[in-house]
Parts: structure tokens; C-alpha cells; sequence
């Protein structure tokens, strides 16, 4: 009874993979048939030499990279005091961190958008890491707080005290044990900036044309193989990140955890 | 090997005074307990002495020189937890040499030294495990190598064995004293045992209130504390208020002899409750009481009589018979065990 | 110093909604001036007054509604399982609460629609509910599984032996037990539904309109005065809703939390 | 009131039996102790008890009639764990309701029955008070009220004092003593600790590898424990072995007079570590040895001596100076106090 439930849950979870996988290998396949008749890769290897969708694949990488990067500078601070100290007017913190996680981003886009041409960031890459910036820290911040929640600073009195200085602390000591939530929330940031559209079509004034753009403008002309082609490309690179993640978390995490 | 002294420290947490100017020495190469309860301030002592928080007024000297200035890194006195806080992320090996690399001493060095530290702490052989499938024991036995592999001119214990078993605690308490000695390391022990305190301890400095109650031997401090507050926590629960005078002293309940013939006027005397014994009949320096309660602990009895208003806890030989609560008995004080103690 | 940053930060955080009012309270505000040149509040009552908007309101607060209870009770046992229990297999179940967030709405909105259409779920209420389940799942059992992985069951052992049945544990100790967690987490999922514009518009087929269509379409028409009231009138709900859950967390959380 | 019987009860875990066909019995009105080692599935016992785990095997009869088919809230067996667990969106006055609250009773006997038992406890007027605002004592007292407000057929105690301070600690061993001796309910008490086993339990019986080892009177247990195994976990470290004859056990290091004339071929003899004296000159029934620690305990002095590859622990009082580490003394196994053991 109960491994049926759990085979339902996972098949549920992955069923919209295989139907991408169905439309992208599939020749044509119309309404009332219930499979494709004809099979073949051709869809992808017409996209896989398309010189836009490299030059967006690049993008996208290099987007969710920088904001991964520089949310984790910005947020592993701020994390560092919300989970550690216990201050007046946290509630008004966290609500505040919540904010930009609400804000539709189409309203967002807008006054950013305002903002940005007046800084002669809109249509710039720079402008849109930092647009990505605004969903992605809430996300970063809230994950890296929970580890500091349970961090012991002792960690780090023991070091100090067994002479090592300040500037080699983080390294040594700090990072190496919030690692896993680190990457952790690195992955959220990249993962919001991989999949986020609004904004970088409202900041990136057509300048800066990433895979969930590119994928809009097929949506609204392409043949239905193309698509699904194009979205199972979309979709791989953070699927393999995701399962690399939970795979190292299962592996150092556990060892790591157990000292808490 | 150093002396520390501690002048006139004072800590304010919250506009308290949780240190009020305490002074204390610790002198070269002997184990300094400091006991008290718990919310009494011990750990911070240590953290002021190890340059993790920064006194509010006051001296710490080791050798004469002022370690205020210096940073945690630089003061030579390394902290030992009562968790043993080993970086998960290292080895055994790595974690022992931890220190070692922090002063970027030569590889071949540091190997050497890694070894002899594991000989010593009694686990050859353990350099390349992960400190998580060691034991409690094994992982403390760790952070003292750790520690003292650095030679450090100060090592603090703060409360190092308190999350262990019994049996471990009793071995490792043997362990440390014995790897101490070895090295003649001056050391401040903080603890709020006093079991352990008094097993592992040259001096035992009693923290009350932010202050040095009482400092002594740990045979000085239990068989005579010197005031009602000290007394109280070597486990002395019999007090004795009266007036003294020629050998007697008059309190509410009888009188009982005391040791000294020429004590006049309001005094208070004390006694162990291992001295106390327990009789059926009245008599010389008996007062009457009623059993409240009888608790088998094995080694011995406890028996704890109501005196008055008072109760007190008796510990007589584990062979005696039980006795009913309710009963009516005399409390014996044999005067050669009764002292004095400031109230 | 460390003022300034907080000061710095708040600011940060609420200037889109500053602007978002200056624009909705302005008449006309062009370019090169700094400021609007005149003010009045007309664009928030015609708003108010519009039935189409009303009408897009009680749809947006439904359909949150909808998804927060749904997601709660679809995902409170799953969390239970994944909190509590350790079993093989947790990295693939992580891996697979994952993927919907991944997945770019687009692409699920698209497989999705194609499904519904042959359940004749398009174009209902129903559907846009199941839509948005995707996207608020993976959050509301995320948020849960945090607080049963805390969670003692021995409260519940403790009720038992006490003399209380199965059928009113639940009530009577679990749910209180866990409260705080299961209003953030309803939270997530209402926040969540409600800026969804994407799966709304796929599975909708433009039978049910929410106010970021609503938005939408005023965008691609309005002027920026009736943008902006539309805009404040949207996430004013939400910044209700997480300001009077921080306010409860606060005052109850901490004493819930005490305990364990 | 119920005498509760354990009858081959067993327990599996991934392949593991860890309960293990064991028999027990508890009387009607007394505190049975379960002392045992951690990980040696004393709460699981009680979980069986309770009904919160299903046995493997064996069955669990009260009063001759078995508990198996009920759900736990029909069993009447309420269980304290080591923390209160007091529902903390509750008030002190609701906690203790709770149960009455359960069996939908009348609200104004549920009021009276709080009210009792917080004097009881003695924590009258705290009603509606947070159970956080409570010390760590007084949430166990809260929570004893709790179990004991329903009038339960039996009391399970988890180690219910083992999270508080020792003074604490000591304080409710008497008041939960005292409270269950005047509601006389039939309890079993879990616990890894000798001491708390002994000073509340009217039987104790002893939990290693899954089984009853040893079940007597806390006296008995303790001053003549029947096996070695049951000998150490009560404290006994020195155990002779060698050839009996004639009144003598010739061990490897010498032989020693025994108390029973009659006993003849291989035997294992043990003792108190209480009952150890050392000597520095030889002697009858004196084993030579070598002093390798000497530990203050305030009421006893605990010497460690090596004898041959063996380390045997003698308790002298704490009258005595202490030995200094590597001197030459001869154990004295008093004949007396010497008794047989099972290997």
C-alpha cells in the first residue's frame, strides 16, 4: 500500500519529463492519437547547432552563476546575524527579507526598469544579475540563517585558541562547516535565476536574451518537438545540479551533520 | 612553566556584575579547579582568560606580563569544551595537527608530533578515522591532544567531561590528570562537580556570586569549609546556631559539646553528614528528630531527620538496618567532628 | 556603522514599493523631472470601483485560498514521512520535490494544459488549483519537513498514554504542536499561487482572470498611475497576511519553540 | 491494585533481539527498578508496557489478563519521560487536566482534581502559569501530576530525573517516592543510574543483553550481587579467580582465606571496592601491588592498584593521606567481605 503511494508520488513528479521526452522525439503527434506516430532526434540536433541557443545557454550560465556568487557574498552576512544573534525588530527583518518574494515581478521589472535607465544599467548583463538579485536573496538568506541557527561559534573559539588568526579563520574553520548549506543555497539562487523570465525580458531591454526567452519566442511559433526539445534542455542543467547536490549532501552532509 | 593571576577581574552582562572584582592565582604547573553552580560565571572566566570576551575592568597576568593586549591566537592558552568540537571536516591526524599548521610548522614535524601525541592519549593508529566513529570518550581523549599538542603555556577545561558516562568520565579523569602531570601544563579546571573537581585538583577555588568564596586543598575545603555558603556546596546540610560557652553550645534544640573550650558568645558550628550518626535513646550532644525520609545508596544509608523546622541529611554505613519514616530519633553530633563556619 | 547598513537595507527593500506609490498617487510624471507634478488618488478609486477587478480579487483570494489549504493537506503527511523518518531513497524524493521548481511554468504549464485538456479540467477553477499545486508543493513540504525533522513525537506518546484516542491526537496535539510551521508553510503556498501568472494563463484559457492578468493586461495598455494602484492593491493582501504572521510568530512561536 | 507480569517478552530490531525472552514481575503498590546500560532497551520495555511498540513475542498480563489487544489509551499506564513534555500551548492547570479532559469528565471535578494534586506536588496556585515559566524540577513535578491525576492501573517512568541538577534530582527522588507510596500505584522505574535505582525502587532488577540478569532487594543486589557481570554494573572491580580449598583461593597473586570452609575447585570471589584495604607491609590475605592513581573523593580516597595485568579499585576513607603514584602496597581482601560470583 504504502510503496504503491510512493511509486504514485514519483511517477506523478516525473511525468511531465516524459511527456517533454515524448514530444521531443516524436515526428507529429495530433489530438486524438493517444502516441506519436514516428520517432526521431532531429529536433534536438537542429537545436544543439543553433548558434542563438548556445549564445542563450551561455547566458543563462553566466546569469545564474553571478547571481548565485553574489548572492551568497551579499547574503552570507546578513544570514550570519539573522540566525547567530537574537535582536529587537527581527520580525520587522523577516518581513522586510519577504518582501521582494511577493512584489509580482512584473511591478518589480517595471520600477526597476525606471531606475536602471536612469543608472544606464538596463539592457546591460550587470543590470539583470542584479534585478535576479531581488528574488533570489530572500532565498539565500532564509536557507543560510537556518544553518547559522544550529552553528556553534565554539568551532571557532577553538580554532582562535589554538592560534589561528582571524583572516584564515573563514577559511579554514567557518566555511568548510556551513558548507553544505552554502551550496545549498547557491543552487536556490542559480535555480530562480535559470528559470526567471520577467525580468530579464523587462531589464534586458532585448539586449540580454537567456533559454527561458528564448524558449518564449519558440512557444509562440515552433513546431511542438522543438519545444519540448528546447525545454528538455532547459530543464538538464539544473536537474544534473540538483542530483549532484543531493547526492554530496547524502554523502559529506551526513558526516558533517552528525558533529551538530 | 607560568603562573596566572587573575586581579580584580570584573564582567557585566545586562548591567550585572556576574564577575565582581575576583582575584585568583593558578599557580606553575598545577590543576586549579574553579567549582561553583551553574549561572555562576565559570565559563567566562575562561573565555576572558583566552581572550574570547574582554573583561569590563580588571588584570590578566600570566608571569607578571598583562595578557589584555594580545589576541586569542597569540595567548598561548587553548580551550578545551565539554563538547569536543572536533572539525568534522578533518581526520583524526588533522584535526591533532589543527594547531600545529596554524604556526605553519615543517610537515615532517608535525607527523612526528601527531604520533606521539596519539601514543600518548592511548589511540596509535587513529590518524586517518573521522572523528564521528569515535566514541565521546575517544573524541575528548582528541581534543586534549589537540590541545596540548601545541604546548600551550595555558590549558582550560570547561567542564571537559561533563557529557560523558560515569565509567568514561572516571577513566578520563585519571587520563587527563596523568597527561597533565606528564607535561606540567599550569591549568584551570571549571566544573560544577565536585567529585570531580576534588579527583583531579591541587587547589580548589569556590566561585559564589561572582566571587572566590573559598580557595584551598580539596581535602581543606571539604573536611572544613570555612562559611555556611562553602560548606552548603561540599554537601554539608547540618548548621548549628547557638551561643558557645565553655565547651557547649546552647541552641534551640539542646546543646552539643563543641571541640574548643574557649569559643564565647553566637557562633554557628557545622558537621558532614558522614558524622552525623543516628541513636534511639537521648543523650550527651543528641537532639531530637523525626525520620522523614530513608534512601538506600548502597556505599551508604541516607537518612534525613527533621530537627525543628530544619532538615538534615545523615549518612550512616550502608549495613544499617533502614529506619520508618516517622520515627523518633536522636541526632548524635560527635564534637570531635563539629567545626566552626563563618554565617 | 552597522546602523547605517540596516537603515541602508530597509531602504533598499522598500523602495519599489515607494515608487509604486509615488506612481499611483501622481498625474503626470515624465522622464528628466524628479518628481510627479501633480497628486490625487483617482486611479485607486476608479479601481475600486472597476467590477472587473473586483471580480479578479475574489478569483486571486479563492484560488490562494484553494492552493493553501489543498497543498497543506497534500503535503503535511509527505512532510511527516520525510521529517521523521530516515528510509532509503530520501535523495531521490528530495530530488523529485525539486524538479517543479525547476521546471520552467511555461514548459509544465504547456504539458499540463495538454493533459487537462483531454480531462477537461482547461478553463476551470479546478485546474488552475491543480496547476499551482506544482510550484506551492514542493515549498509547503520543504517548510514542514523542517519542523517535524524538530518534531518529538513523544508529546504524541505522552497524549496516548494519557488516554487520548487516535481520532483526537491530531486535533489536539499535533496540530497544535506544529502551528506556527503550518501557517509559514500556508503562507508559501498562498504567496505563491497568488504572483502566478504564467500556469494561470496556460490552464485558464482565459476563463478565470486573477489580478496578475488583470495586471498584465494593463500593463501592455494602462498609464502608470492605474499600474501602480493596481500594483499596491496586489500586494497589499500578501504584506497583510506576512506582517500579521510574523506578529503571531513572534508572540506564539517563541514560547511553542521553548519547549523544544 | 495490579501486579504487572512480563512473560518472555522479546523484541527485535533489524535482526538484533533486543529484549530477549525476558521474564519480570512487578508487585502490586511497589517501585520496580529496570537499571541497565544505555542501549540495553529499558524504554522499550516501557514502550511495550504502554502499548507505543508491539512485541516481537512474549506477552504482558495485568492483574493475570493481557494488555496486548489494547490500544495504549485503554491501558491505564501512563509513562514519564526524562523531559516533562508539557503541552506548551497549555497552561499548567490544562496539563495537568489534560487526562480528566480525555475521559470528557465533569469540568467541576476536573478543577477540584487539579487543585489537589498541585498541593500535592506542591506547586499550589500555578494553575495558570506557562508551563515554560517553570524551573526544570517543577515541569517534572507538573508532569508527575499530570500521570498521576487519571489514577493509572501502572506508572512508567523513562529516567525521569536524569535531565535535572543533582540537588534537584535528590529533592524529587523523595517526592515521587513519597507521592507514589500514598497513591500505592503498582510503578516501574527506568533508569542507567545505580544510585536513583537504588535510593527509589523496592526491587531492582537488572537489564544486560535483553534479560533479567539478577532481581532482588537494592540491599541484596548491591552487597551480594550473584554474577560478575551484575557484580560490575554495581560497582565491583576486583575479581580473584583461582583454585578454592580448605577455607583458601590460590589466585595467581597469592592466595587469600575465603569465608566458606566447604567450597572446593575453581571459583571466582569479588569485593567491595569499600571493603579493599591496603597495607604497606605483607600479610596474610594480602595480594602485593602497585599504587598507579590516588584520587580525592572528599568522603573516600579512591586508589587505583595494579595487581599483576588486573586494575583493582579500593575506596579507603577519606581520613587517609594519599598515596603517591608507583609505590608498593599489599591489597588486603578482608574474609569477611569476600563473596563467590558466577563467571
Amino acid at each position: 500500500m504504502k510503496r504503491f503511494l510512493r511509486l504514485g508520488i514519483y511517477a506523478l513528479l516525473l511525468a511531465p519529463l516524459g511527456l517533454f521526452a515524448l514530444y521531443a522525439f516524436s515526428q507529429r503527434w495530433f489530438f486524438p492519437a493517444p502516441f506519436p506516430r514516428a520517432w526521431d532526434a532531429s529536433a534536438f540536433l537542429r537545436l544543439l547547432h543553433n548558434p542563438r541557443l548556445r549564445s542563450a545557454l551561455g547566458q543563462s550560465l553566466l546569469l545564474g552563476g553571478a547571481v548565485s556568487l553574489l548572492s551568497l557574498v551579499l547574503g552570507f552576512p546578513a544570514a550570519r546575524a539573522l540566525g547567530t544573534r537574537t535582536f529587537r525588530g527581527r520580525e520587522v527583518v523577516w518581513f522586510l527579507f519577504f518582501l521582494p518574494t511577493v512584489l509580482p515581478p512584473l511591478a518589480i521589472g517595471m520600477g526597476l526598469n525606471v531606475l536602471f535607465l536612469r543608472l544606464n544599467l538596463a539592457g546591460t548583463l550587470l543590470g539583470v544579475v542584479l534585478a535576479h538579485l531581488g528574488p533570489a536573496l530572500p532565498y539565500v538568506i532564509f536557507t543560510l540563517a537556518g544553518v547559522f541557527r544550529r552553528y556553534d561559534p565554539n568551532f571557532e573559539h577553538q580554532a582562535r585558541t589554538l592560534g589561528l588568526g582571524e583572516a584564515r579563520l573563514f577559511w579554514r574553520v567557518t566555511l568548510p562547516l556551513v558548507l553544505p548549506g552554502v551550496l545549498v543555497a547557491g543552487l536556490f539562487a542559480f535555480l530562480i535565476s535559470w528559470s526567471q523570465y520577467l525580468l530579464t525580458l523587462l531589464i534586458g531591454s532585448g539586449q540580454v536574451i537567456t533559454l527561458p526567452l528564448l524558449l518564449f519566442s519558440t512557444v509562440s511559433g515552433g513546431n511542438p518537438a522543438t519545444i519540448a526539445a528546447l525545454s528538455l534542455i532547459f530543464v538538464a542543467p539544473p536537474v544534473l545540479v540538483i542530483a549532484l547536490t543531493a547526492r554530496w549532501l547524502d554523502d559529506q552532509g551526513a558526516a558533517i551533520q552528525e558533529q551538530f | 612553566m607560568p603562573t596566572l593571576t587573575l586581579h580584580a577581574l570584573t564582567k557585566i552582562y545586562a548591567g550585572r556584575r556576574v564577575i565582581d572584582s575576583l582575584d585568583l592565582e593558578a599557580p606553575d604547573r598545577q590543576i586549579t579547579a574553579l567549582l561553583g553552580p551553574s549561572g555562576s560565571g565559570k565559563s567566562t572566566i575562561l573565555k576572558m582568560i583566552a581572550g574570547l570576551e574582554t573583561p569590563d575592568g580588571g588584570d590578566i597576568r600570566l608571569d607578571g606580563s598583562s595578557l589584555l593586549g594580545l589576541p586569542p591566537q597569540r595567548r598561548s592558552a587553548v580551550l578545551m569544551f565539554q563538547k569536543a568540537y572536533l572539525f568534522p571536516f578533518l581526520s583524526v591526524g588533522e584535526n591533532i595537527a589543527f594547531g600545529l599548521r596554524a604556526r605553519r610548522l615543517p610537515k615532517a614535524h608535525i607527523r612526528a608530533e601527531v604520533r606521539r601525541m596519539l601514543e600518548l592519549i592511548g589511540l596509535p593508529g587513529t590518524e586517518k578515522r573521522r572523528p564521528a566513529s569515535l566514541s565521546g570518550g575517544e573524541q575528548q581523549r582528541v581534543a586534549l591532544a589537540r590541545a596540548l599538542v601545541v604546548q600551550p603555556r595555558l590549558l582550560l577545561l570547561d567542564e571537559p567531561l561533563s557529557s560523558l558516562d560515569t565509567a568514561v568520565r572516571r577513566e578520563l579523569q585519571v587520563a587527563i590528570r596523568d597527561v597533565q602531570r606528564r607535561m606540567g601544563i599550569t591549568t584551570i579546571l571549571v566544573t560544577h562537580d565536585l567529585d570531580e573537581a576534588m579527583a583531579m585538583s591541587d587547589r580548589m577555588a569556590l566561585l559564589l556570586k561572582g566571587r572566590v568564596a573559598a580557595c584551598a586543598s580539596p581535602k581543606e575545603l571539604f573536611q572544613r569549609p570555612p562559611c555556611v555558603e562553602t560548606a552548603r556546596f561540599v554537601g554539608v546540610t547540618a548548621f548549628w546556631e547557638g551561643e558557645a560557652a565553655e565547651g557547649w553550645l546552647r541552641t534551640p534544640f539542646g546543646r552539643v559539646r563543641i571541640p574548643d573550650e574557649a569559643v564565647r558568645g553566637p557562633r554557628v558550628y557545622a558537621i558532614r553528614p558522614e558524622h552525623i550518626r543516628l541513636r534511639t535513646a537521648p543523650g550527651e550532644s543528641a537532639l531530637p528528630g523525626v525520620v522523614r525520609a530513608c534512601l538506600y545508596r548502597g556505599a551508604y544509608l541516607e537518612v534525613q531527620v527533621g530537627v525543628g523546622e530544619k532538615t538534615v541529611r545523615a549518612q550512616l554505613p550502608g549495613s544499617e538496618d533502614p529506619l520508618p519514616a516517622g520515627a523518633q530519633v536522636y541526632v548524635h553530633l560527635p564534637p570531635e567532628h563539629l567545626f566552626p563556619v563563618a554565617a
